[in-house]
């Protein structure tokens, strides 16, 4: 039992952190948001320069064979410079189903790409109808001469019209919701049969809703088992809910750190406005949310390596709810305490408010994942 | 004890709500359903549609265009309104700084300002707030100073909501630095088209522009366009406030916003189960629905005593029990615009600007509400100011 | 719309707060919690002689007619008060069954007893496996020769020891919770085959488990339908919840009055502890709580005597709610904010919280309610 | 980074389990579960069970009976007394007096009382609370005035646990009544049978009897049960507080609780369908289980960062992130009370003295430690001055 960072840990959570604080500052951060495509390759590439992008995949890959711990503290460092590139669907979730999923061969195909930051991928699951049932998927997958042929609709695919590539997920057989029957498949963004339609996300990112129009997917770009993939799709989003577990707490940290100093700086009634009890009670309360939001967030590490697919859904449902309910009373307590100035674009704590709010939206809300957890045994149970 | 509403109140509630669904354009009430605001133009349109009805300013003297309404009748009406919904008038001006001229004016600014007030031919707005001055707002620093009979600002007001649309602003300044706080302070008209006055609009995390800086630069006044009496600006600014705070209840909008999520709720969202089928969403649902019943009954019984109060004594102060209405009013509105956000799930990911996708109208007016309307526990005193009123005010501590 | 007390309504609070006051203060309460009895026949009688036994009763039957405002009157005195006499359980319960079930024959019979304060009455329905399920009555009812036949359990009756007579529910026909085949008998509380466990409830009050053998019942002393009594039931139990919800009121404000008191006199590193801003903003979300109560507990009586049973039952759960979230909260910070001196049975205010916190329990929890609510048609439906 | 517990750490886990299946009588198990209060002499025999078991007080110097534990192994040993559930040492010997005399007192003291602590020969209670003196500890008013070789205390204390089995208690009593607040107080040890003692015990509103009112009425101590230097009571108290805070989290016991709710709420309470059966109240559950699991987490990390301080400073200071452990253990045990009461449903009315009713079983411990534990957010520091400490020491307000 040790939560103190290793020495190569403490370099990486150093380094990210000097790289974002220099050529990723909120002023960066406002240009990049403002440009016409809303996300800058030079950061991107920067990223993979630090070995960010192949942080997670193994060394024989063409990775850095970084683990949870790794993914954790870029994840942080992410949060708290609200980073709007795709790191998250390319290095963590699309990452993972390669991982998990991907063939030797065809990771041996992606991965130098990804790690080089040539190839920026996209995980195109989520449809309109299922909210965040992963099984809900409706998309099918034809099998025809040479490969499958895909029809359907992807819905609010995070990255999706940045991707160079999709992971698409399609139905093989049975109904939607059923367990079995689905399939992974690598599909180009800009492939015959695939609309894209992008917009921009509440909090600054890219998205986009995608047509499949009978898309031909090659025997070689099927990744993995293309009737067995729920398994697959499964651990990858755990993991992925794993690192945005770390991003709320490094958005979280970053809010109540400006919040704090705000309160210390910001004069009302001719005194420091953190001189009122009731304020600064709220803000140990935002304290202690916070501590909590952390804990669970390095419990959501330790248990995404669990074998037990139970036992790690648990887990990460457990984690979710606490980020949840942490960001939120943390979000809302920041703009409260902040007045006026945090209702404006021009000041930094409104953005982390709205990532810490849209977190929620991703990967199942605190309703859906505390029905998760309801329906499966106590978190407590002991080994 | 009367509990309940009269026949008459009934048949008045019909009477309005008649009127709404023949006179209100239906994109107009569409376009509020989904959060979004109706353009200038179009308030304007629909101003003057009320002013018609003679129903643009009931809480007015009847000399200035007011119904004569009781109290009671004021809400029903406030009520019908927000509940249809149909849009409420510009504040700045019905609200705010109408009951300031009608009540502090001389005759001449009665005469030139009310009537345009009414049919929205002036569009104002409010330079009360300062960068360095949010809650403690006499510490305001915007000066004026008198130059024969001309005052000259200098200074800068902030959050200046819909300033952008204004031609005339209300302003507190200060034309007397050597008083306490509280006392040299004026209250002054200022035509936004005076040489000096520039507006920057801001943009708000909901994605919109609402609120604005408005910089004073050596902006010449004319003496006449001082309401009431120089340096007692403080008093005429407390009484706007109050009328505000009473205003800020507007259960009428939860309410409406409590049906269109069950609406919303009833029906297969892009195919997705209805989320009403959830035991736990339909809980959330009752139990926030309970929240606004109470607050409602709260309002009436506020309602019901200034209505007491006013034939015992006349026009009553404002009811430090009107802090209760901002305190939950906010929060209601706030938690029935975090359940719509929550309600719509992913989608609610999607921003709705121009470019914003098809297949999402139900999304509408989902995160961007509940990020427009943080502001409601923040400005028009605070939830921890009102919280202090509450503790001195009523409890004495 | 008009929350003033008419003149006699005045006249009735002003007699009922004077009479508490001279001789159910503090003091008196506890002598009366520590006699052998654990209730004062006296404090009965007094309340008798006010008129207050016969309030709910028409002038016909031998009472005084009052309705939901005069009932909801002394309930809030009885709740600042702490009156742990069944005023309750007789002069609103089972007063209520008596009114909408019972014929003007047994009317006549009894009403001028419980006027007067010599028949004491209380409503046997709550059974060990029903919770708070109104259909939920599995004691038998079996037609004999020139009456009934009983058989069963009751738990929990508030002041069932107390009682010389039972109204008992019982099933002639059907499963447990059917709606139908219900009926309602008076059981003269030592009659043979009655057996009654006797206890004290955590807020001082009496009750009692009772047990029926074959406790025969004469026809005479059948209350209305024999097999048609679910409507009464669900009435009085309804009229119960607004009686509750005011006497919940009352023992609110007193817990906020008092609670207000000690801040302004308590003194703490050497200023009155109301100086402190964080427990002035809780003492302000005390009132703004207690002001939510009193609006519901106002609703509740406004639409107690609503003909349409289900628009009824939907604005008592709506009220149950409310003073549910209300008293705990208010009871909660009443002892924080006394500290230690709250947690002592010495002072008043740890009874107010024990007697909110145990209104919860009576006729359906707040989970309860939020699913009967949840169940039915919206609250904020127009007409 | 090394997260989860090494295979030693859950090696001892399972020794310490399988020691208290063996050692502890089932009665005094289930009467914990039933929120029931040991005897005086069941504890003192469990103690006696620890005491030979060389567990009594494992966080002592090893010299005085210590284990020679790292605080993993320490919080290990706690949860699982707590989650057994097993009687907890009276805390007042083992983890308030006992370190302050291990750490301030004299060799002979050491000598005379630690044996004596350990093996629970004496019944200690706390001398600190007075009528007038809750939170603002300093503000004490019990006097101890030397005359010769002895002090002489006359006053008050209040709130004092346990008192009424107790044969010694340890006192604050101000010694200097000229010295600021804080400074003229000293730390003496005082024998109950010393004439001029006499307890009140004081009902709480659980129906039980575990406070007391103490009163000195001129009561002679030896000077040499005065612990560490006259005046410098304040630094022992500091210390003593500080590790009481520490062990205030007591997640153990949650988890105990929470594990038979999810128990009693599988099965069918008298005759009812199991609450287990309600999504609603699932919901409810899981939702605590996971505060229970963050708060689990977070003193792992406030403990491994203690062994880290400990390793590189020795002995560490109390650390202020231990008010989280304080503000959430103490929200924790009374939400876990809180839903069991709710669990009962009517039962909970059921008041559990020598009279009550068969068939009740399930419902014992319900309401009683639900109105019992609202101490835990007031004794200790109440969780408003622990938001205090951490606005101030932590944050730097």
């Amino acid at each position: 039992m040790n939560f103190d960072l290793s020495e190569e840990q403490q370099l990486l959570k150093d380094s990210v952190a000097r790289t974002f604080a220099k050529s990723y500052d909120f002023e960066a951060r406002a240009r990049i948001l403002a440009s016409p495509a809303g996300w800058s390759r030079a950061a991107w590439m920067q990223m993979a320069e630090l070995g960010l992008l192949g942080l997670p995949f193994a060394p024989e890959d063409g990775g850095f064979g970084g683990g949870p711990v790794e993914t954790m503290i870029v994840m942080e460092a992410i949060g708290r410079a609200l980073v709007v590139e795709p790191y998250l669907s390319t290095a963590v979730l699309a990452a993972a189903v390669l991982r998990h999923g991907g063939s030797p061969a065809l990771r041996a195909r992606l991965v130098p790409q990804v790690a080089d930051g040539c190839l920026i991928l996209a995980f195109a699951h989520g449809e309109p109808q299922a909210r965040w049932e992963l099984s809900d998927v409706a998309t099918s997958a034809e099998r025809v001469e040479g490969g499958y042929l895909l029809c359907g609709r992807k819905s609010v695919v995070v990255g999706g019209d940045v991707a160079d590539m999709l992971i698409v997920s399609g139905r093989m057989s049975g109904p939607p919701r059923h367990p079995t029957g689905l399939g992974l498949f690598l599909v180009n963004g800009s492939a015959p049969g695939v609309t894209i339609k992008a917009y921009a996300t509440q909090d600054g990112r890219r998205a986009a809703d995608i047509r499949l129009d009978s898309v031909f997917v090659a025997d070689v770009d099927v990744v993995g088992d293309p009737a067995g993939a729920l398994p697959v799709i499964a651990r990858a989003v755990d993991e992925a809910i794993a690192a945005i577990c770390a991003e709320a707490v490094g958005a979280m940290d970053e809010a109540v750190a400006m919040t704090v100093e705000y309160l210390k700086t910001r004069q009302q009634f001719g005194v420091a406005i953190g001189t009122f009890q009731a304020l600064q009670h709220r803000a140990a309360d935002m304290f202690v949310a916070l501590e909590q939001a952390r804990s669970m967030a390095l419990f959501a590490v330790m248990s995404v390596a669990e074998k037990n697919p139970q036992t790690r859904a648990i887990a990460m449902s457990a984690a979710k709810i606490q980020i949840a309910r942490s960001a939120r009373f943390i979000g809302e307590q920041a703009i409260q305490l902040h007045g006026g100035i945090g209702m404006t674009m021009e000041y930094k704590v409104g953005h982390l408010f709205k990532r810490l709010v849209m977190i929620d939206k991703e990967f199942g809300d605190l309703d859906h994942h505390l029905d998760r957890l309801a329906a499966g045994t106590s978190l407590l149970e002991e080994a | 004890m009367e509990l309940g509403f009269t026949p008459e109140e009934i048949a008045f509630r019909q009477e309005v709500r008649s009127f709404l669904r023949a006179a209100l354009p239906e994109v107009y009430r569409r376009k509020l359903s989904e959060g979004r605001r109706l353009s200038k133009d179009e308030l304007a349109h629909w101003t003057r549609i009320l002013h018609a009805q003679g129903w643009a300013v009931p809480h007015w003297p009847v000399e200035w265009g007011g119904t004569g309404w009781d109290p009671v009748r004021q809400m029903i009406f406030r009520d019908e309104i927000q509940q249809f919904p149909a849009p409420e008038t510009l504040s700045f001006g019905t609200s705010m700084v109408g009951p300031v001229v009608y009540t502090f004016g001389s005759r001449a600014q009665k005469a030139r300002f009310l009537p345009r007030i009414a049919r929205l031919d002036d569009w104002w707005c409010q330079g009360f707030s300062e960068p360095g001055a949010g809650s403690d707002l006499a510490a305001l620093k915007t000066r004026a100073v008198r130059d024969g009979d001309h005052f000259v600002i200098n200074g800068q007001k902030a959050w200046t909501t819909l300033a952008q649309h204004a031609n005339w602003i209300f302003v507190l300044a200060r034309t007397d630095s050597t008083a306490k706080k509280q006392q040299g302070i004026s209250f002054l008209l200022v035509d936004m088209a005076s040489p000096g006055v520039t507006v920057r609009p801001v943009e708000t995390i909901d994605g919109g522009f609402e609120i604005n800086e408005v910089f004073f630069d050596d902006v010449r006044v004319p003496a006449d366009n001082l309401v009431g009496a120089e340096n007692k600006g403080w008093d005429y600014a407390k009484f706007l406030l109050g009328n505000e705070r009473n205003g800020q209840a507007r259960v009428g909008l939860s309410k409406a916003r409590a049906r269109r999520i069950r609406e919303l709720a009833s029906a297969s969202l892009n195919g997705a189960a209805p989320r009403l089928a959830d035991p736990a969403f339909r809980r959330r649902l009752a139990g926030l629905e309970v929240e606004i019943k109470a607050l409602e009954m709260t309002q009436l019984r506020v309602i019901a005593a200034e209505r007491g109060e006013g034939q015992r004594q006349g026009e009553g102060k404002p009811n430090p029990a009107s802090s209760i209405l901002k305190i939950r009013g906010s929060e209601l509105q706030q938690a029935t615009t975090e359940l719509l956000m929550d309600l719509i799930g992913p989608a609610a990911l999607v921003r709705h600007a121009d470019e914003g996708p098809d297949g999402y109208d139900f999304a509408r007016g989902g995160a961007s509400t509940y990020f427009n309307l943080r502001k409601l526990s923040i400005y028009g005193g605070s939830n921890e100011i009102q919280r202090t009123i509450i503790a001195k005010a009523i409890l004495g501590l």
